[in-house]
């Protein structure tokens, strides 16, 4: 339990170093570049293409990473051990990704192409005033209790002495001093936590109708809601053993991160990339056997219809197929190392996903896949955004970071 | 070669074979006493014959299998009604195999009937009307149904051998007020036919012709020559009258007139033609005459008196002048009271006055029931009978008991003890059940006659089955009792020698021609026709007095029912099964009243009421429909039956119970309505035997209309969406599959891929079809309880729509298995029951098929029948059921199939002259006997062939087509003349 | 978790396998009674044709169908809580997870019959069955109904069998504290386990891939299951979130019947030092969740009816909230999402008569959520023309009291007979704390 | 040969028989086999065995399984060669579902021999040498001496603080 925690003194070590920052810098500076060259080059649209697929994809990770600490810490599962702490780093990418969404409202031309066409009187609900506001609200929603929960978190593992900056102190609010406060914030940490998995339910499933499937208007999945925070929390815990295989990298077992450790949330992380491929088989199926074109073209024209059925296929065995085949094997998932490349891949063919989501929308008759160097460097951007935000935030609260010591097994 | 010569082929290319087209030694071929030697088991022998359901009398041919009739259709060759039949005549056959027809004569002694032996029961009856001959004159009387003129001649000369006037010829539906205004008007003393199909515009003040009125299916195809949309050209149809049936569900404009204000109307138009200096060839004095006469009929009167909206009326009176041939029909079958009369009168004089002419009108091709006694001759009768002036009364297939309203003395002059009553029926009616000798003649497809739907023209009969009762042919009785001696051998022969006499014929062969073709009468097309030679020279005295139209009360009206008829169908399973068009309620009688007048008693559909009039009273459920004015209550006639059989009796109310029995003395017919009459809850209600349900489509894609307007502008722009209101044709072939739309492969077909094309513009919702379905696929009778249930079995059903826009206007939609090339009822099942077969059929196999349903569940037209019991056929319904087609056992789904059957016989024939299977030679039985050629079946994959073609037609569309089950049925949009 | 020594436990679960008392073989006799009714109504049924039922022309799936999704989802959980908890070692599930796993096994011979019962021709049912035969006459694989052959099948052997293997220890317990014919009957049954350490190790690891293959094949089973209706093109029926939806409602569903069984059983055998309050309550907990998940699938069906503008599919969910079975969306709504969040109250979730009260609306709200489902879906679908409704008839009802006599005198008898404890697995999880 | 004498110890904590597992050998004992209750890691660690080869059996039946499946579905299917719903005859997608199903059954059936086999079940000879306490509370270990070492051998379990069962 994290109250048997003992409070930590971060230790100098354990902090990223600035060389990290310099890279972040440097990674996000590119895509900013290619970004605003797509802007001005001839295919704005591209740019913004790309800058929706990487919002939606990194925006998901950090939400999906949370959610583990939060879900995990909501049914008190006892194994997660230092890992809950370093998902909960990745809150630090929310306020990123709120300014993100802001800025898509710069290219709502390019990036909604029900604007120019009649939807039949679903104008009610596609319309920008109301897609935004109901959007945002959801967002500060889902990362308002994501901080609240991790602020409580956060109360409990300052202990004693909470030495710091200002947003330290003011994030921290009063730090418990005696058993009874600890208990209450103890209780606020349970609530803001189950708040937080059903806001993260709620609101994924609006982001994936809003900003996934809306962009053909006239197609629609129940399941595609579902679909799109299970796959959030796919990549979150990817990150997630990324960030974890790091660590544990960096600072060996002082890291405190055992095999054990490794080897469930590997096993959890597989458990995703089945129910993800089974949400993705669910829905074909049914669209498969109904043969109802209202559902079915919008399947034909991504799945058998090139230039996207090459890109459907890479997609299937990237997030599907490799991870499977590969984590059926259990000592894999203990190999830090190869489970940075593993999750890396399934990241990019999430990515690659998105793509095939959105792409045909947003690229009427595409002759060739709309794929090149700015979505690659956008893609970098953003990634740059992230290692600044990790590092920040576990810069500020090295208590997101696994205690040095000894592992407890 | 069509559909009709290849009918022609089947139809009677066997009987040919059969006589071996040899003038000698056809005696006992075409009736099947003995085993006859053209009986080929496996092998279906056509015998031509002549309908005998209605006094139109169509023609048909009966398909025989090893000695019984198993189907009848309408003779092609026939002029009347061009080898169509309706509803009626399809279930002629279950009057033959009713399981309650009677086998032996039954004797009445003091403990109810007991069975005799017909020699017995005709020597009774012999010595009965000779004894009674002898003691004096008019001591026998015969009362008959309208009937063949060789028999008429028969029953006179037996009458005059008793000494006794000639029969009196009952109908219920005797047109005495139709008679009266063509004898006035055209100087025709009877019933002049009316050449619809030459109309460019139609007026009918109630006469519902095509359900009853004199030959609804004649005038069914003639109002669709003039009414079905060709090109940018469809005629139109006006009906003024407080309610629609059928007929008018198929109107353009329904002017909804107050009860009993039809005259008024008519008249006002007559008074409308004048005031715009029609009719100057009118002599100047009639012409003073009328106009003094429709003084009272301005129009502010006769808006006031109907009701009706002036826009409506000024719409009327302007296509009505400026029709280039327009046509008026009077009032319906049983108006013959003093409304009926006036409408009658003046719609005559309104063709008179826009076509001086007549050209419309065919005094040559007389109909037959004109042959029927006023209503007053039959009520005379009765009071005779009662006085005792006769000892005995032979009654011929009439049920006067049922079919006359209350205090009409029937009744009472049948129980008077000193008259001995002899019924020839085949059933135990309300008026046989009187009788105290019921002698059964054998029924017209067991026997030999003639009989002329058209004066101009002579039917035969002839038996085209063995005999399944002893039971004699009428005319042979007659030749037996009504004569010392027989002064011919048979009445078969009396027939020939009577056609010879008369020089219709020459010799044997012709005779055998005739019998082979079906009767004497021009091809059709070639009828030749005369208009009424006469003018009026002088105002009809009955238009003397100014027509009182009634007080505005709850007004009451019977209409002859297009399933019973008079009631004479009742007993028939199928006509009981099959819904009535409007309510689509089955085995019930519903009394149908508008919403608003529902609302204000506080009643709802299926509520019980009690209709109560000066004469009687009677329960039945209320209908809620808008195609009945707010002031009325209409009821169908035919139900109600005290006796008669399990299938008619204790179901239903009858509705002629509540009327007046008092004739109208200026033509001696009655109505078949009333002004005022009290509706008041029961505060009970029973579950109507409906097989519909919502009565709107709730803007679905099953019937579509366009308006005449949009088609002239040309065919519209392609359907290219995916949505029900933009997708487009997808055809049931590979060209209807899209790579951007279908997941799927398209598959070929070899040689053939079965479709059908619905035209709802032609489509008129009789229900024909449904009737050929129940009688060729061997569907099961489930009756009312399972009906509630939601267990009926049709196959094919004429699903009725409300118009959401306008809910007085009624749409039809036949309904039947859409054969898709995408079913989805396919892939569900389990064992392959129901899959697609190489010709495009969907086929459904009953021994393979273990009752999963979901075939069913998952058919977005739910046109699926399940077999949830063992249905039966009660004996000898049996002996009707097709041997090509299996009965299905409990347990089993089935559906409609095309009537593959019919696909394999056609193939079979193909195969022997190894040839492909041609144009029209598949015809089902729904397409066959469509009046007026709404069905066309054919093969897809043939690039001209006519359904191939139709489908070009920009009206042509699939029943929610967006769902890509590529249905192989291909409709026709609706035409409207404006929305 | 628990305290008891291992003699506590042993003894506390054999107790129950005392010679039971007269009251139990009348609850016994009056359950056959039951099932012998059932069986009557469906030999009626057989004889007369299926037209005894209330189905029709268009709601040709009525309770049979209805009481199959039923007792399906029942099914589930058992498995759910052996095999996924097991993974997620979760030792709340230990002392419930045998009765859960019985409770399957016997679910799913009930879910089993109605299937047949449905059949026009059950007669016929081998049609189904993928048997060479001399002219080729195969099952079509294409169907959902033989996806359904298919998955049922699989799971009521691999349950059963996950059932026995999970049993063989405590068998093995029975035999050695027994004399006798049952000393002779368990020491057969029990394959002669003596708890050899190369059992153990083997064992341990097949129950280990035995609980990792069940969990997969649970949410196909349900997700097949669902599919009889979502490969369908049926509006209310034709939508791709039903394999989760149903795989969440099953789960919810057996989760309520285990507390509807557990509670009594608590009771009678005195198992409350085994089957604590703390277990029931984290059933409880997990049922807010499932509850949850059931709650969102039900508002995103009416929200993507309303989105797509599709009128058809609007129709029949506006008619759903509004026409004659409106009734039956409220009491799902009502008893399978706002009723089971009372849950969130720590009060509720550890109060028995609340726990009680709570599964037993549960299960009566998942029957009707099937019935709004099954029968709402057809009843109003594409051809407003066949828009018909369905009520269950006599015979229904006597087979549908058939199937839940069935189960309990299954289970009547197994708890009696059986150890309906793992003692094994308690004797674990006494281990872990210790 | 000299003939040997089978031994019980009988012990109520898992650690304790695990200990004396450990220490038998060096007191010149052959440990014959170790009884518990419940699956018991110490005991296990003790005897330092490998993984349990059940799931090469799992795995065989699944992939069996897993083509078995695929294999009915599309014989049967060309078999009829029958269209339906317009769905091509052999349809992957669907058909899918039968092979998962039966990848779960093989892979059970797999399983299930595979637990029989490995731990050699049923076995009701091996009762002979077995205390049925071993269901209840104790963790009984059996060990074998050469005769006349029978004495030594109780001692050293009574020493460890276990009862003693000798079988003949």
């Amino acid at each position: 339990m994290n109250t048997t925690m003992p409070p930590v003194q971060p230790g100098r070590n354990a902090a990223p170093q600035r060389s990290l920052f310099t890279l972040g810098a440097v990674l996000a500076a590119a895509g900013l570049a290619a970004f605003l060259a797509g802007l001005l080059g001839p295919h704005p649209q591209r740019a913004w293409q790309a800058f929706l697929i990487n919002f939606l994809l990194w925006s998901a990770m950090a939400q999906g990473a949370v959610l583990f600490s939060a879900v995990t810490h909501t049914v008190k599962a006892r194994w997660t051990g230092p890992l809950s702490g370093l998902a909960g780093a990745f809150a630090g990418f929310f306020p990123v990704s709120l300014a993100c969404f802001l800025i898509l409202l710069i290219g709502k031309n390019h990036l909604f192409p029900w604007l120019h066409e009649d939807l039949h009187g679903k104008e009610i609900w596609l319309n920008i005033p109301f897609l935004f506001t109901r959007d945002g609200i959801g967002f500060l929603i889902l990362y308002g209790t994501g901080w609240a929960y991790l602020s409580q978190d956060l109360k409990l593992k300052f202990g004693t002495s909470a030495a710091g900056g200002g947003l330290r102190r003011m994030l921290a609010g009063r730090i418990p001093q005696s058993d009874t406060d600890i208990q209450r914030v103890q209780r606020r940490k349970n609530l803001w936590g189950g708040l937080y998995c059903f806001a993260f339910a709620l609101v994924l499933s609006l982001i994936g109708f809003d900003l996934v499937m809306s962009m053909d208007p006239h197609w629609v999945s129940t399941l595609f809601g579902a679909y799109h925070f299970v796959k959030a929390f796919y990549v979150g815990l990817g990150a997630l053993i990324i960030l974890a295989a790091i660590v544990h990298l960096r600072r060996g077992r002082s890291a405190g991160i055992a095999a054990a450790h490794f080897h469930d949330v590997g096993k959890l992380f597989f458990a995703f990339c089945l129910l993800w491929a089974d949400f993705f088989y669910v829905q074909l199926t049914v669209i498969w056997y109904g043969n109802i074109p209202e559902e079915t073209s919008y399947v034909i024209l991504r799945t058998v219809t090139p230039p996207w059925d090459a890109l459907a296929w890479v997609v299937f065995i990237v997030c599907f197929i490799i991870p499977f085949v590969v984590l059926i094997n259990r000592r894999i998932k203990t190999m830090p190392g190869a489970m940075i490349a593993l999750c890396s891949i399934v990241i990019l063919g999430i990515w690659l996903e998105h793509l095939l989501l959105l792409g045909p929308a947003l690229n009427h008759a595409a002759a060739e896949l709309p794929l090149g160097v700015t979505d690659g460097l956008v893609f970098v951007g953003f990634l740059g955004l992230m290692v600044l935000a990790l590092a920040y935030t576990l810069k500020t609260f090295p208590e997101f970071l696994p205690p040095g010591g000894e592992a407890p097994r | 070669m069509n559909r009709r010569t290849f009918l022609k082929l089947a139809g009677l290319g066997s009987v040919s074979f059969a006589a071996g087209c040899s003038p000698e030694s056809p005696k006992y071929l075409y009736s099947l006493v003995q085993a006859p030697e053209d009986m080929v088991t496996g092998k279906a022998t056509w015998y031509a014959s002549t309908c005998r359901e209605c006094p139109a009398g169509c023609g048909i041919i009966a398909k025989n299998r090893e000695g019984r009739v198993v189907k009848v259709e309408g003779n092609p060759l026939h002029p009347l009604n061009r080898g169509k039949l309706c509803m009626r005549g399809q279930a002629a056959l279950q009057a033959v195999y009713n399981p309650d027809r009677l086998k032996t004569p039954l004797l009445k002694e003091k403990d109810g009937f007991v069975p005799i032996g017909f020699d017995r029961a005709q020597a009774l009856l012999k010595t009965k009307v000779w004894e009674a001959a002898r003691r004096g004159a008019d001591r026998v009387r015969l009362m008959t149904e309208v009937v063949g003129e060789s028999q008429m001649e028969i029953f006179r000369a037996a009458l005059k051998n008793w000494n006794s006037s000639p029969p009196v010829v009952f109908e219920p539906f005797a047109y005495e007020a139709l008679k009266v205004a063509n004898r006035e008007v055209f100087g025709v003393d009877g019933l002049v036919s009316y050449r619809l199909d030459q109309a460019d515009m139609l007026l009918a003040f109630g006469a519902e012709f095509l359900e009853t009125w004199l030959s609804p299916v004649e005038y069914a195809w003639k109002f669709k020559a003039m009414h079905a949309a060709r090109g940018p050209e469809k005629g139109l149809f006006f009906l003024v009258s407080p309610f629609q049936t059928l007929t008018g569900a198929n109107a353009d404009h329904w002017l909804a007139c107050a009860p009993g204000t039809e005259a008024v109307v008519a008249l006002g138009l007559v008074r409308q033609l004048l005031d715009i200096r029609r009719g100057k060839h009118l002599p100047p004095d009639l012409r003073e005459a009328l106009e003094k006469a429709t003084e009272p009929y301005q129009q502010e009167a006769v808006l006031k008196l109907s009701g009706i909206p002036l826009a409506q009326y000024e719409q009327l009176v302007v296509r009505l002048t400026e029709a280039r041939r327009p046509l008026v029909l009077g009032a319906g079958s049983g108006q013959s009271d003093a409304n009926g009369l006036a409408a009658n009168i003046a719609s005559n004089l309104l063709n008179l006055l826009l076509d001086p002419e007549l050209s419309l009108i065919d005094a040559a091709n007389r109909h037959r029931v004109e042959t029927a006694a006023r209503r007053a001759e039959v009520l005379d009768l009765f009071k005779a009978l009662f006085s005792g002036q006769s000892d005995v009364l032979i009654l011929n297939n009439v049920n006067p008991v049922f079919n006359l309203p209350p205090e009409n003395g029937a009744k009472a002059a049948l129980e008077a003890s000193n008259l001995f009553v002899v019924s020839l029926s085949d059933f135990i009616d309300e008026t046989s059940l009187l009788a105290d000798l019921i002698l059964p003649g054998s029924l017209p497809l067991e026997t030999w006659d003639d009989y002329s739907g058209w004066s101009s023209l002579v039917s035969t009969l002839q038996p085209a089955m063995g005999k399944i009762t002893e039971a004699p042919h009428i005319g042979d009785l007659f030749l037996d009792v009504g004569f010392e001696t027989r002064p011919v051998p048979d009445y078969k022969t009396y027939i020939a020698e009577r056609l010879r006499k008369t020089g219709r014929i020459r010799n044997e062969l012709e005779w055998v021609r005739t019998l082979q073709q079906g009767g004497l009468f021009p091809a059709a097309g070639q009828v030749t026709s005369a208009s009424p030679a006469t003018r009026p020279q002088r105002l009809p005295r009955e238009l003397a007095s100014p027509y009182e139209s009634p007080p505005a009360g709850l007004a009451f009206a019977v209409a002859p029912s297009v399933r019973f008829f008079d009631g004479r169908g009742a007993n028939k399973p199928w006509l009981c099964e099959i819904p009535d068009p409007i309510s689509r309620v089955a085995w019930q009688s519903p009394v149908m009243i508008h919403p608003a007048t529902a609302k204000s008693k506080g009643l709802r559909t299926a509520d019980v009421v009690r209709v109560t009039s000066r004469w009687g009273s009677l329960e039945a459920p209320v209908y809620a429909t808008e195609v009945v004015h707010p002031g009325l209550v209409l009821m169908a006639a035919g139900q109600g039956h005290t006796a008669y059989g399990r299938y008619a009796k204790d179901h239903g109310a009858n509705p002629l119970g509540l009327l007046p029995s008092a004739v109208e003395p200026a033509c001696g017919g009655t109505g078949c309505g009333l002004p005022d009459i009290t509706l008041e809850a029961t505060g009970r209600s029973v579950e109507l035997a409906h097989t519909d349900g919502s009565r709107i489509q709730h803007g679905r894609a099953f019937i579509l209309t366009t308006t005449l307007a949009d088609l002239q502008k040309g065919p519209p722009p392609a359907r290219a969406g995916l949505t029900m209101g933009d997708f487009p044709l997808t055809l049931p072939l590979p060209e209807g599959y899209d790579p951007k739309r279908d997941f799927y492969p398209p598959h070929d077909h070899d040689h053939y891929r079965w479709a059908m094309v619905v035209d709802l513009d032609r489509c008129i919702g009789c229900g024909a079809c449904a009737a050929a379905c129940y009688a060729e696929n061997n569907l099961g009778i489930v009756g009312e309880k399972r009906i509630v249930q939601g267990r009926e079995m049709a196959w094919l059903e004429i699903v009725r729509y409300h118009d959401e826009r306008r809910m007085e206007r009624v749409m039809f939609l036949p309904m039947l298995c859409q054969h898709c090339d995408n079913a989805p009822c396919e892939s569900v099942c389990p064992v392959y029951a129901p899959h697609h077969s190489s010709e495009g059929l969907n086929n459904q196999i009953y021994n393979r098929c273990i009752g999963t349903r979901f075939c069913s569940q998952n058919c977005p037209y739910k046109v699926r029948r399940f077999n949830w019991f063992d249905w039966e056929w009660p004996e000898p319904m049996n002996l009707q059921l097709n041997p090509d087609v299996t009965v299905r056992s409990k347990g089993v789904m089935e559906k409609c199939s095309f009537c593959i059957q019919r696909i394999k016989e056609a193939r079979t024939w193909a195969k022997n002259e190894n040839r492909p299977i041609r144009e029209g030679e598949v015809t089902p039985a729904c397409v066959q006997t469509c009046p007026t050629d709404a069905l066309v079946f054919g093969n897809l994959m043939d690039k001209d062939s006519r359904v191939r073609r139709l489908c070009d037609d920009p009206r042509a569309y699939q029943a929610m087509g967006y769902l890509n089950t590529k249905p192989a049925v291909i409709y026709l949009k609706k035409v409207l003349h404006e929305v | 978790m628990t305290d008891l020594t291992y003699a506590q436990i042993d003894e506390t679960v054999l107790n129950t396998l005392e010679r039971p008392r007269p009251r139990y073989w009348v609850f016994v006799a009056l359950m056959l009674c039951g099932v012998l009714l059932g069986a009557g109504a469906w030999a009626y049924q057989i004889f007369v044709g299926i037209g005894v039922g209330g189905q029709d022309i268009p709601v040709a799936w009525g309770t049979y169908l209805i009481n199959f999704v039923f007792w399906v989802g029942i099914a589930h959980s058992g498995t759910l809580i052996s095999a996924i908890l097991h993974l997620f070692r979760a030792g709340w599930r230990n002392p419930i997870a045998r009765a859960a796993e019985t409770m399957t096994v016997f679910a799913v011979c009930c879910a089993g019959l109605f299937p047949f019962i449905h059949l026009g021709r059950a007669w016929q049912v081998y049609f189904m069955l993928p048997l060479p035969n001399q002219r080729l006459l195969w099952p079509n694989f294409l169907s959902p109904l033989m996806f359904d052959v298919v998955a049922i099948s699989t799971y009521l052997t691999v349950s059963s069998l996950f059932w026995y293997t999970g049993l063989v220890p405590d068998l093995a317990v029975v035999r050695d504290r027994s004399t006798g014919l049952r000393h002779k009957i368990f020491r057969v049954l029990s394959l002669g386990w003596s708890g050899a350490h190369h059992q153990w190790l083997n064992y341990s690891r097949g129950y280990l891939f035995f609980a990792a293959l069940a969990t997969p094949l649970v949410i196909s089973v349900h997700s097949v299951v669902s599919w009889d209706f979502a490969l369908g093109v049926v509006p209310g029926w034709h939508t791709t979130i039903f394999a989760p939806y149903f795989v969440a409602g099953a789960i919810h569903s057996g989760l309520a019947m285990v507390l509807t069984l557990m509670i009594p059983l608590r009771r009678i055998f005195r198992y409350e030092a085994i089957i604590t309050l703390n277990v029931l309550e984290n059933v409880a907990k997990t049922m807010i969740l499932t509850g949850l998940i059931v709650g969102l699938a039900y508002g995103t069906e009416y929200f993507i009816a309303w989105y797509s503008h599709n009128a058809v599919e609007w129709e029949s969910f506006r008619w759903r909230a509004m026409g004659e079975y409106a009734y039956g969306l409220y009491f799902m709504i009502l008893c399978n999402v706002l009723i089971p969040s009372l849950f969130l109250l720590k009060a509720v979730r550890r109060s028995v008569p609340w726990l009680f009260a709570i599964s037993l609306a549960v299960n009566f709200g998942m029957w009707w959520e099937r019935f709004v489902i099954i029968v709402g879906g057809v009843a109003h679908d594409f051809a407003p023309h066949a828009w018909g409704l369905y009520a269950p008839s006599l015979v229904e009802y006597c087979i549908m009291v058939g199937s839940f006599s069935l189960f309990f005198f299954l289970f009547l008898l197994f708890c009696k007979h059986m150890p309906s404890v793992s003692m094994t697995e308690m004797k674990e999880t006494a281990h872990h704390a210790g | 040969m000299p003939a040997e004498t089978c031994i019980m110890g009988l012990f109520k904590d898992d650690g304790k028989a695990a200990k004396v597992i450990l220490d038998l050998p060096a007191a010149g004992f052959s440990f014959r086999r170790a009884h518990s209750p419940i699956p018991s890691h110490r005991i296990l660690e003790a005897l330092k065995l490998r993984k349990g080869r059940v799931g090469w059996f799992t795995l065989t039946g699944g992939i069996i399984g897993f083509f078995a499946g695929f294999a009915l579905a599309i014989f049967t299917s060309v078999q009829w060669n029958l269209i339906v719903s317009g769905k091509p005859i052999v349809s992957l997608i669907p058909f899918f579902i039968v092979g998962f199903e039966f990848t779960i059954l093989f892979s059970v059936f797999g399983n299930v021999i595979g637990l029989l086999v490995c731990s050699r079940l049923p076995d009701y000879g091996g009762l002979a040498s077995y205390d049925p306490r071993c269901s209840g509370e104790h963790f009984g270990v059996l060990a074998a001496c050469e005769a006349g070492r029978e004495g030594e051998l109780m001692d050293f379990f009574q020493k460890k603080g276990g009862e003693v069962k000798v079988f003949a």
